[in-house]
């Protein structure tokens, strides 16, 4: 691949830039700041185009233009963006992303030659535009996904309404030595291998499955423990409340929002020196100093960790 | 057509209305009846769509697959949600987006649906073939055979679809909304 | 107790009662209507049974052990029987999971079943068994010395199927994994 490293382009539209711009819509003004050390967010965000063509076609509606007017050299380069931020979640880039990428960059290439040859001579291939292909592949994906939105809004049965329930029928079929012919099955080969692929597919998620322990931390359990922590120790990082609990997304997510909700409640505060830098929770004292209210801060001491025992 | 034997037509089939599981077709009614009358037997489903749709009440008659079935009306849907206490039907982006490719262009097999959707789908065809929404129907006669994949009356059924030529010309979704106007936000919506 | 909230309880009750496989107690149905008034759940009940009768059609409302459910007239019921026995059969899904291991891995042994399927399958395989499509083929000789079982020749018609061997090969079905990503499950078939 020639030319400048990829995301560096323009030196502005950088993973972080992108990062904001993800963001931002989903969170009020006042949290922002702490999602930027959330990256379990991004991964979620990130990891919810359903490919190249997904995330393509989000960039050409963030850019508010029409498919057809494609601005390749743009487009291309928050494309590169985009892959460079997954690459700093440490998100395995599926390998489509980046065949994506290399058709990109090849399109983008043969624009800009276009550009700088001037039309007079040596137009060989004047007239075929290099992006056409991708336009149409892009149109026809766009199709597709308007299909599928039809098929989302309909009235769909088990969700909007509902009919009959099944029987089994299964028991209508003779017994050993009954000779007497049911005629019409409603079952095929296709069938059977399917049901085999459900089973083949289920052991295999079986054996995938992580150990998690199953008994899920409550919100109102996150918060005596957050409390509890910052009463004997405060100000501290978000990084060593998390490192504190056991290794596992959920609890990182509950940990976050129980900040979130203190944070809402007036009870810490959590302050930030600069984008990236580690988020400083402290805990709140309430005005005047007379003691606290009986609101939990000094109900449990240090060790009350419910998670380690 | 008498309308005693409309009468009684009515009656009967509501009767089966009610223990059919599946959408009752014609052709099962005329058996079931022993009637050749088709008329008669489509006089009679209209007579009952239009008198539960007047009663306007709990379930509606709908024509779907290519049948007719009993459905409860959608403004009692939290109810019975409720009453079945399941997780409700969903279908995540993957899937319809994949389903709606193989309701147009089937029967289609893996390799064209990748090529449309620009990724790997073994994983939701596996999907979509272990609920029954779409089914195994040959190969294709290309190098590697690869299946061909086709919707079933299931997927009619689930998407309240009459025929699979009440789908909406693909076409049609052409220029449905200005690119600019989507928010950000509904990449989120699932299902 | 006031006429519309009268009519929206029957409504709801008459969805209710159209999609439940069992009969609705009074209990379930004030838990799902969010009402603990029970005269007014009992009057709705009464209303729909007096309607369902007056209307003399279709179905009637019929209180049994303690519930409420629907069921068709009895001078239908010679057209109902005929329906259900014309009705192609259905296998379910885990009679059809339970064929297919035995199908793909015969001769195989109920401990094997029972672990690729991930739960109990004693009476699946009793029901096949009396059904004749999986018969019992000696035993395994491990400690136990579980019974072997394998299809029969019924399995075969019902499947169209000419011999065992025309079963497709879940290996050959490349389009359902992605590259290099086969299934754990490996065909054990000879012949």
């Amino acid at each position: 691949m020639d030319g400048p490293e990829p995301g560096a382009e323009g030196g502005t539209y950088t993973g972080a830039a992108v990062a904001a711009d993800i963001v931002r819509p989903f969170f009020p003004p006042a949290h922002t700041h702490a999602l930027y050390a959330l990256q379990e967010h991004f991964y979620v965000l990130l990891d919810s185009f359903e490919g190249p063509l997904d995330l393509l076609l989000f960039l050409v509606r963030k850019n508010r233009v029409a498919i057809e007017d494609l601005p390749i050299l743009n487009i291309t380069r928050q494309y590169l963006a985009y892959l460079e931020l997954m690459g700093e979640m440490n998100l395995a880039i599926a390998s489509e992303y980046l065949v994506m990428a290399a058709t990109l960059i090849q399109i983008k290439s043969r624009v800009l030659i276009r550009m700088q040859t001037p039309t007079d001579e040596g137009a060989e291939d004047e007239g075929e535009d290099p992006r056409e292909e991708l336009i149409a592949r892009l149109q026809a994906y766009e199709l597709y996904r308007k299909g599928a939105d039809f098929l989302a809004a309909q009235p769909l049965l088990g969700r909007d309404v509902f009919s009959r329930p099944q029987v089994d029928d299964f028991s209508r079929l003779p017994a050993a030595g009954d000779t007497a012919p049911v005629e019409r099955y409603a079952v095929t080969v296709a069938d059977l291998l399917t049901a085999y692929v459900a089973v083949a597919d289920r052991l295999k998620a079986e054996s995938e499955r992580l150990e998690i322990v199953q008994d899920a931390v409550s919100l109102d359990q996150m918060l005596d423990h957050v409390t509890a922590r910052l009463a004997t120790h405060s100000p501290q990082e978000f990084e060593e409340l998390a490192r504190r609990l056991p290794a596992d997304r959920s609890l990182l997510a509950v940990l976050f929002f129980s900040l979130l909700e203190l944070t809402r409640l007036k009870r810490v505060r959590l302050a930030q020196e600069e984008p990236f830098a580690p988020i400083v929770v402290s805990r709140r004292r309430h005005s005047g100093d007379g003691p606290p209210v009986a609101d939990g801060w000094n109900a449990a001491g240090d060790g009350a960790n419910p998670f380690t025992a | 057509m008498d309308s005693a034997s409309l009468y009684t037509c009515k009656d009967i089939i509501e009767s089966l209305l009610l223990v059919a599981a599946e959408p009752l077709t014609p052709a099962a009614l005329g058996e079931v009846l022993e009637i050749d009358d088709n008329e008669l037997i489509a006089a009679a489903v209209d007579h009952l769509e239009d008198e539960y749709r007047r009663r306007n009440r709990g379930f509606l008659l709908q024509r779907v697959g290519g049948g007719i079935r009993l459905v409860t009306r959608e403004e009692n849907a939290p109810y019975i949600r409720r009453y079945i206490a399941g997780k409700p039907v969903r279908f995540s982006r993957a899937a319809l987006e994949t389903l709606a490719i193989v309701a147009y262009r089937q029967p289609v097999t893996r390799p064209e649906i990748d090529a449309v959707r620009g990724v790997d789908s073994s994983g939701v065809i596996r999907q979509l073939l272990t609920r029954e929404l779409i089914t195994i129907k040959g190969r294709k006669d290309v190098p590697g055979s690869p299946m061909l994949y086709v919707t079933t009356d299931r997927f009619l059924q689930i998407f309240n679809l009459r025929t699979l030529s009440s789908l909406p010309d693909i076409k049609s979704f052409g220029d449905l909304y200005p690119a600019a106007e989507l928010p950000l936000l509904d990449r989120q919506v699932e299902g």
